[in-house]
């Protein structure tokens, strides 16, 4: 351990060390003056931190004994993690006001759940990967029902929490079962393990896929990376682990619901990379694959009739964040091949980043669109926005097509990306398949433009006093429609460095 | 002189940025301004060369997303000269004859010249990405207006219409990607040449036809395909209706001829007789509706059916004569069509009603207007001396010797077109008027000059077509050399 | 495993504790009476520990006991008994259908387990001396010298440990804390 | 007789080391320790019943049992043989199941926890189990499920009394806990050992001498060994913290007064076994005063030296009385000095506590858990961290980096001594109603509208 690794697990330290120092000036200050100190400490923080990962570059280096590694995959999500936590804590403000919440528990909250979430996203062992779950999740069950006064929110933490710590059990258990099997692969087979690497190891794993014959089709190593996959697939919300996500979504405040949705996105779907990278080539039989074209083509049919016919846009939100998962998914499962590999994750990172800016922007616009705090959530709401505020219409309207994949809006090239590497993956049917769904979802996408701006409505025009949210919605859909045209220029640098390296593979445990 | 294309397209996107920032009172202007520079440019693209590759003219290339194959990367052929000149056209006289709502003029003008450029773009796109981007982000500004400004059914009329669209192009991007994953490029004149040589796997090629014929029938309104138009016309503000008829459904049977026929391979040669017969079934199809409906409006709509349905035929029959009097018909069809759809606008405006049975004594009240209308009336019937009669005559010539049936079928549907045509007009512009509310339709300069520059485009393309047969059948002949349909 | 490994001591004990953990586990989802259901849970922990002992983690096992048993069911039955929950049966709708698919799902998943230990190919099964048995292993210092020693990857994850506490605890206190009154915050 | 002394079995049974004999011997000697353990543990039970009504009497001026034998010495007896004698009633409506498990549950941990308190230095015969490297972990984990005794036995009787007790016990047991073992934690920081021989060996000089004759060695104390080495006097200030943390968390963890609130008698009518009569109320009793001598044998263990003598020369009998066989010495080193130190140790803590129970009032129930919650364990918690701290610094200058650790400790309880004040003098001038604790009384209340009234 050396500054090196430090610098290198610096960017959750420092989101970690800034939930404490936001709680210790909480606890210090007066109530009155922590409302914009608290924001500009933990803003800072999120800025050092992304700073940190910026300087990180994009060349891979690991740290911790092996326990961590950094390249221009994480690096890029990190810096996406520190800006979804710095733009909520920044939407939010209004909430918290207006509703007299705890606000440097908040902040620090979101600030440890980044943390937590950063681990999961550089974490090369699986033992780290499930401290950080963890850390992120708990934070997510207490911000999900943040609002204890509303039932809705305290239903939603509840329910968040009971099926979230069952699903951790299982990607415990899941990573037991990978530990034994690799353990017992690599003695039976007189394979050494590596100095300071360990059983639940990525690099290790790997060398078992890839070194011990038939070890991928072992059960035990099947049952158990069924188990990682699925129970990281419910954290990133996927059919059918979905259930939570439209009621914590519709449960949890605007801001919040947007933090949950794209953080744990985020954070599974680099995990879930990592881990698929080194299945890759790797004879793991069909189970795999079955398993995960399952649950993407379940989570974008599910996702997108469930969007259909919603009342409430944060439901709708919710299905939404089903279906966009499933599309990563399938970008997932495109790069299972080798071929498509590298297609694949770029075309999966540029989705998530896409992804987040798109539905944080959402849910800002819902928040900004809401009375005294309380948000927007019906749809009948959005009656004859046009005509009353014809700004946010326009935002969500921008949002709405960006999810809902129209050129010219980034959704379009996310899906496109995904889609080319599925097909040169070979997976048609699924594409044709997923097609189909885009286009079911088209309609729910639709229905809220068409009350927007087709219908007219006589309800009062609404003045909003969140100027932060606007603020927050406003960049977004600028960045949603500049990403859709100039998408290269658009993107940070390490995004294109996440390109050029990819993440590790097995080869390097020689 | 290669950048031509560019500005065509940016000067009314420029001017709809302008417009919608400036004061509503000047917003109209401006993008007369705009529109009417890029309509004159477009003259100079079918005037002018530049470089030229592979048949095609002002080509022009730049990077826009090199990872994904997306370029920049435009050409003029005849075909697509024309349709950009029609498509800008189009843009200028919707902007001038037809005043904007109130409440929303900028959002209007923005919504009208976005559509009309974009448009544009997937007109001279030689990249198949660009052009399905630019032929989806389309859908966009059409439905806005339609949902906005539309009619009363406008909200329904607005999803309708996108969704049908937007899963057919849904479909043509997945065939896109598969051609792009199976030769590495999306540029359409690389395409064409792998294709025409057989390096590409033939059922991806299968593939790419059906999906891409979905795509383009639904845009160009072909029968089993057409449900989205009757509601979408209807509803549509006419301002953005004359490019929705006009240039938009042109995409359709533009892209069956640029795209589908070269690129489809042998499956896309065997489609055609089902397409022709499609086209056959639309074009009787659409007289027996618009027969049956009252409203002047609707039954403009469902001629265009009809009338799609000849120039469908006229397109993929694999006649030279055909197809450049399908090309033809394109440009007569958006110019009658929207004429008559102007004037429907003026009844509607000054009568209050599109409904023949609350119309009549239009003659009487408005000569000028009224016999106008007439000529439009007798262009889209296709009498002779009016441009509707030289594509549609080029038309069945070409497709009678290779598909006799279906041509009877589609002549039947000529006789039809008089028929519901001419009785609309006789039961709203004669006898006596039926409301109460009846009107002098006045004219204005701009809206009396606009309308007799369309009469007399009418009388002079059926007059002396041949200039513009010449260009395009010149494309016809090279777009038709690359499949060389022999159809026995 | 082996028939002739689980009769050795060890052996036996496993297969004690397993069948003591797997019965006392389903009595904690069996019965109705929820206190009664907690102190299965206990009698599960136990075996628990009864497992770590058996592998001669004595830390663990000590540690699972104090902590689980000793504080956390001790304050499940607390809440049990505050709330009084023992009169009133659990949620007696848990019949019928779902009792079925409940049954069929533990029974599936039972199946696909024990497939997947049957099935062990044999260059995947564990050899003799495979298994560790060093006293110093489960030991406090064995522990110790693992999880602070830097040159072993379990450092990093233990030092994130305390923040997920830490975590759980901001949590705790915002979620059971006193509501904040509307009236502390005008200032 | 020597011929016995030397016959195989008999070195088997008790000379030989543990790895070299048969598993019957080894099943001999456990049986052997394991009753030896439980004579001294239960069989005080009855001295300890009879020392604290004498005591208790002397203190408040009165007498005592003195009628039933010499001093009254038989008197636990004559309870005990009442307590048999007495009618066993199973009242109607309780949980019978638990309402018989709860007795046993309260007193099986106790017995257990006696199985790892050293009692001499010997490696086979000081203990029942001497080996046990987590023994102070194991009494821990025994001691945090005897509270399940009490909790059951409150609610299994199905009585408003006796669940209140219940109550009362187990978050009185939890929180006071935590403060135990974090004293304790001091106290293995210090000396970095958890088995329970090596505990007692830390806190004196001894040296490992091998018995002659036999393959044995055993921890002797050297001379100049003294009470000063125990750890209550180690690092001072913090050692005597940490005892004294301990010794206040013992009291509350057997339920004692002045933190008897389970059983207060003027509230709850004896609280949690309220419904228990004869044998079944014997067990709890049985289970509370072996509990007090464990918590005491431990206090003694941890921190007084266990069962080494304060000053060496009263360890053992020297080497130099060559006149005894070297077995015979050994003999009374082991058995009859240091258990006799360990039971002089004993006895007098148990007298102060008896001490502290007649002297001090019972606290309030809200006042009890505030001084487990917020006195008790902050202290614990900063003198773990201050004698990790001194422990550091000691590496890194020596002797005086605990003297600069003291002065930290200085600075912080200063501190808090300071804010303290204040806050008790704010408090003071403020009104008196917000120090009622109104939250308790709802809860109370609450829990008495809830309880089925049984007629």
């Amino acid at each position: 351990m050396n500054f090196g690794d430090i610098h290198a697990a610096g960017a959750p330290i420092l989101m970690a060390v800034g939930g404490c120092v936001v709680l210790l000036t909480d606890l210090a200050s007066k109530r009155s003056d922590t409302r914009k100190f608290g924001t500009f400490l933990a803003i800072l923080f999120c800025i050092a931190s992304m700073l940190c990962s910026y300087t990180l570059g994009g060349q891979l280096r690991t740290a911790f004994s092996n326990g961590i590694a950094v390249e221009g995959l994480v690096v890029t999500m990190q810096i996406l993690l520190a800006a979804i936590a710095a733009v909520t804590i920044v939407a939010s403000s209004e909430i918290l006001q207006s509703f007299h919440l705890p606000k440097g528990e908040y902040r620090a909250l979101i600030l440890l759940a980044s943390a937590g979430a950063m681990v999961l996203v550089q974490s090369l062992d699986l033992v780290n990967a499930f401290v950080g779950i963890e850390i992120m999740s708990v934070a997510f069950y207490v911000l999900a029902g943040y609002r204890r006064a509303q039932a809705a929110s305290e239903e939603a933490g509840a329910k968040y929490f009971l099926m979230g710590a069952f699903v951790s059990a299982i990607l415990l258990f899941g990573i037991a079962l990978i530990y034994g099997s690799v353990g017992l692969a690599m003695k039976a087979n007189g394979l050494e393990l590596p100095q300071g690497y360990s059983f639940t190891n990525i690099v290790t794993i790997s060398k078992a896929i890839h070194q011990v014959p038939g070890f991928g089709t072992s059960p035990l190593f099947l049952l158990g990376a069924v188990m990682l996959i699925g129970s990281l697939m419910f954290k990133a919300g996927v059919a059918p682990f979905h259930m939570v996500a439209p009621d914590v979504y519709q449960g949890a405040p605007a801001p919040i619901a947007g933090f949950l949705a794209t953080t744990s996105k985020v954070a599974a779907f680099t995990i879930l990379m990592r881990f698929f990278t080194i299945l890759a080539g790797a004879d793991t039989g069909a189970a795999i694959n079955v398993v995960v074209i399952g649950l993407a083509l379940l989570s974008i049919i599910v996702g997108n009739t469930g969007a259909a016919n919603q009342k409430s846009i944060k439901r709708l939100f919710g299905y939404s964040s089903v279906a966009h998962g499933g599309y990563i998914v399938l970008g997932l499962l495109a790069s299972l091949g080798t071929e498509s590999q590298a297609a694949a994750i770029t075309a999966v990172t540029f989705y998530i980043v896409a992804y987040a800016i798109t539905t944080i922007g959402s849910f800002a616009v819902v928040a900004w669109l809401g009375k005294d705090g309380e948000d927007a959530d019906a749809i009948s709401a959005y009656r004859g926005l046009g005509k009353r505020n014809l700004g946010a219409a326009i935002t969500l309207g921008i949002f709405l097509l960006s999810l809902s994949g129209i050129p010219l809006t980034v959704g379009f090239l996310t899906k496109l990306g995904v889609f080319m590497a599925l097909l040169s993956a070979g997976g048609t049917w699924v594409a044709v398949v997923a097609l189909i769904g885009s286009a079911i979802g088209l309609y729910a996408y639709l229905r809220v433009i068409s009350e927007m701006f087709f219908v007219d409505s006589t309800q009062q025009e609404t003045s909003s006093t969140d100027g932060a949210s606007k603020l927050v919605a406003v960049s977004a859909a600028t960045l949603v429609i500049v990403m859709g045209v100039f998408p290269s220029q658009a993107l940070l640098p390490s995004f294109e460095a996440s390109v050029t390296a990819p993440p590790v593979s097995g080869d390097e445990v020689k | 002189m290669n950048e031509l294309i560019l500005v065509i397209v940016a000067l009314p996107l420029i001017a709809a940025v302008i417009a919608s920032l400036v004061h509503e009172k000047s917003a109209k202007s401006i993008s007369i301004i705009g529109s009417a520079i890029a309509c004159l440019l477009s003259i100079l693209g079918i005037t002018t060369g530049g470089t030229i590759d592979r048949g095609f003219h002002h080509v022009f290339n730049a990077p826009w997303l090199p990872k994904l194959g997306l370029m920049f990367s435009f050409g003029l052929d005849g075909m697509s000269s024309l349709l950009v000149l029609l498509t800008t056209f189009l843009t200028v006289i919707a902007v001038i004859v037809i005043p904007a709502p109130k409440n929303a003029v900028r959002a209007y003008y923005l919504s009208i010249l976005v559509a009309g450029a974009l448009t544009n773009v997937a007109f001279a796109s030689l990249n198949i990405l660009l052009f399905y981007i630019a032929f989806e982000a389309a859908l966009i500004p059409v439905l806005i207006a339609i949902g906005m400004f539309g009619g009363g059914d406008r909200s329904k009329a607005a999803i309708q219409f996108f969704v049908f669209t937007v899963i057919g192009s849904l479909l043509l991007l997945s065939a896109i990607i598969g051609l792009r994953i199976a030769t590495g490029t999306f540029d359409y004149l690389t395409l064409k040449d792998l294709v025409a040589a057989g390096a590409v796997d033939p059922s991806l090629l299968r593939w790419f036809a059906i999906a891409s014929f979905i795509a383009f029938a639904t845009k160009a309104a072909v029968v089993p395909l057409h449900a989205w138009l009757g509601r979408a016309y209807i509803n549509t503000p006419t301002g953005m209706l004359l490019l929705l008829s006009g240039a938009m459904a042109k995409l359709g049977v533009y892209g069956l001829i640029r795209f589908t026929l070269p690129l489809g391979g042998d499956f896309a040669e065997s489609l055609v007789p089902l397409i022709v017969t499609l086209g056959a079934v639309s074009v009787v199809y659409g007289a027996f509706v618009a027969a049956a409906q009252t409203d002047i409006k609707a039954v403009i709509a469902f001629s265009s059916i009809s009338h799609m349905g000849y120039i469908v035929i006229g397109a993929v029959v694999g006649d030279d004569a055909a197809r450049s009097g399908s090309v033809l018909q394109m440009l007569n069809h958006g110019i009658t069509t929207g004429a008559l759809f102007i004037c429907c606008d003026f009844i509607s405006r000054y009568r209050g009603s599109r409904q023949v049975t609350a119309l009549g004594g239009i003659w009487s009240d408005s000569p000028l207007f009224s016999r106008l209308l007439l000529l439009f009336t007798f262009s889209s019937v296709a009498l002779p001396l009016t441009n509707g009669f030289v594509g549609e005559f080029l038309i069945l010539l070409g497709a009678f010797h290779k598909f006799p049936y279906q041509t009877a079928i589609a002549s039947a549907g000529a006789i039809g077109s008089a028929v519901y045509m001419l009785w609309m007009i006789q039961r709203s512009i004669y006898g006596g008027s039926k409301s109460d509310a009846s009107k002098v339709i006045s004219l204005g300069v701009s809206e009396r000059s606009v309308l007799l520059a369309l009469a007399l485009m009418i009388i002079g393309i059926g007059v002396a077509p041949s200039p513009l047969l010449a260009i395009a059948s010149d494309n016809g002949h090279k777009v038709g050399a690359a499949m060389q349909p022999e159809v026995k | 495993m082996t028939l002739q490994a689980l009769l050795s001591g060890q052996g036996l004990m496993f297969l004690f504790f397993a069948v003591a953990a797997i019965a006392s586990g389903l009595l904690v989802v069996i019965l109705q009476n929820p206190l009664r259901a907690a102190l299965s849970l206990v009698i599960n922990l136990f075996s628990v520990a009864g497992l770590y002992l058996s592998l001669n983690a004595y830390f663990l096992a000590t540690v699972q006991v104090i902590v689980y048993a000793g504080a956390i069911m001790v304050l499940f039955l607390f809440v049990i008994m505050l709330l009084n929950m023992g009169q009133a049966n659990l949620n007696t709708s848990y019949r019928g259908v779902r009792t079925i698919i409940a049954f069929s799902s533990a029974i599936g998943f039972g199946g696909l387990m024990s497939a997947v230990a049957l099935k062990g190919q044999p260059d995947v099964m564990l050899p003799a001396d495979a298994m560790v048995t060093g006293s110093s292993a489960g030991s406090v210092e064995g522990i110790g010298k693992v999880l602070y020693n830097p040159n072993l990857p379990w450092l990093f994850a233990f030092e994130w440990t305390s923040f997920l506490l830490l975590v759980a605890v901001i949590g705790a206190v915002v979620l059971a804390g006193k509501r904040q009154q509307p009236s502390e915050d005008k200032a | 007789m020597s011929e016995l002394l030397n016959s195989p079995v008999w070195r088997d049974l008790f000379v030989n080391n543990a790895d070299q004999i048969p598993w019957y011997a080894e099943f001999v000697r456990s049986l052997l320790r394991f009753v030896i353990a439980l004579a001294g543990g239960l069989g005080s039970v009855p001295i300890l019943v009879w020392l604290e009504r004498r005591l208790l009497g002397f203190w408040q001026g009165r007498l005592g049992p003195n009628r039933v034998g010499p001093f009254g010495l038989l008197q636990p007896l004559a309870d005990a043989l009442k307590l048999m004698m007495k009618e066993d009633i199973t009242p109607t409506n309780v949980d019978k199941t638990l309402y018989y498990l709860a007795p046993a549950i309260a007193l099986v941990p106790v017995i257990c926890s006696l199985t790892v308190l050293p009692w001499n230095s010997s490696s086979d015969w000081g203990a029942v189990a001497p080996h046990l490297n987590v023994g102070i972990l194991f009494l821990l984990a025994v001691a945090s499920i005897e509270v399940y005794g009490v909790i059951l036995a409150g609610w299994s009787s199905n009585n408003k009394y006796s669940l209140l007790g219940g109550l009362r016990a187990s978050s009185q047991v939890i929180s006071y806990e935590l403060g135990m073992g974090l004293s304790i934690i001091a106290v293995l920081l210090m000396t970095g050992t958890l088995a329970m021989q090596e505990l007692v060996h830390s806190q004196t000089i001894a040296t490992n001498v091998p018995i002659p004759d036999s393959n044995y060695s055993v921890w002797t104390q050297s001379v100049s060994a003294g009470f000063w080495n125990w750890n209550i006097f180690k690092l001072f200030p913090f050692g005597l913290v940490a005892a004294v943390v301990y010794m206040i968390s013992m009291i509350a963890e057997t339920n004692r007064a002045p933190f008897d609130l389970p059983e207060a008698e003027t509230e709850l009518v004896a609280g949690f076994h309220t419904e228990y009569t004869s044998f079944k109320f014997a067990m709890f009793f049985m289970g509370e005063y072996a509990n007090m001598m464990i918590v005491s044998a431990i206090c003694v263990t941890l921190f007084l030296g266990g069962y080494t003598a304060p000053w060496g020369i009263l360890g053992q009998l020297p080497a130099s009385w060559t006149f005894f066989p070297s077995s015979v010495l050994n003999f009374v080193n082991h058995v009859v000095i240091a258990p006799a130190w360990l039971f002089i140790k004993l006895y007098t803590l148990i007298s102060f506590f008896i001490l502290v129970r007649a002297s001090q009032p019972r606290l309030r129930y809200d006042m009890l858990m505030h001084f487990g919650w917020k006195v008790l364990l902050p202290t614990a918690l900063a003198n773990v961290v201050l004698v990790a701290t001194s422990m550091a610094l000691q590496q890194l200058f020596g002797a005086v980096g605990h003297f600069i650790a003291v002065g930290i400790a200085g600075c912080l309880a200063t501190i808090v001594l300071w804010v303290a004040y204040l806050h008790w003098k704010a408090r003071k001038s403020g009104d008196e109603a917000s120090r009622l604790p109104i939250r308790r009384e709802s809860v109370v209340r609450a829990i008495a509208a809830r309880m089925p009234v049984e007629d």
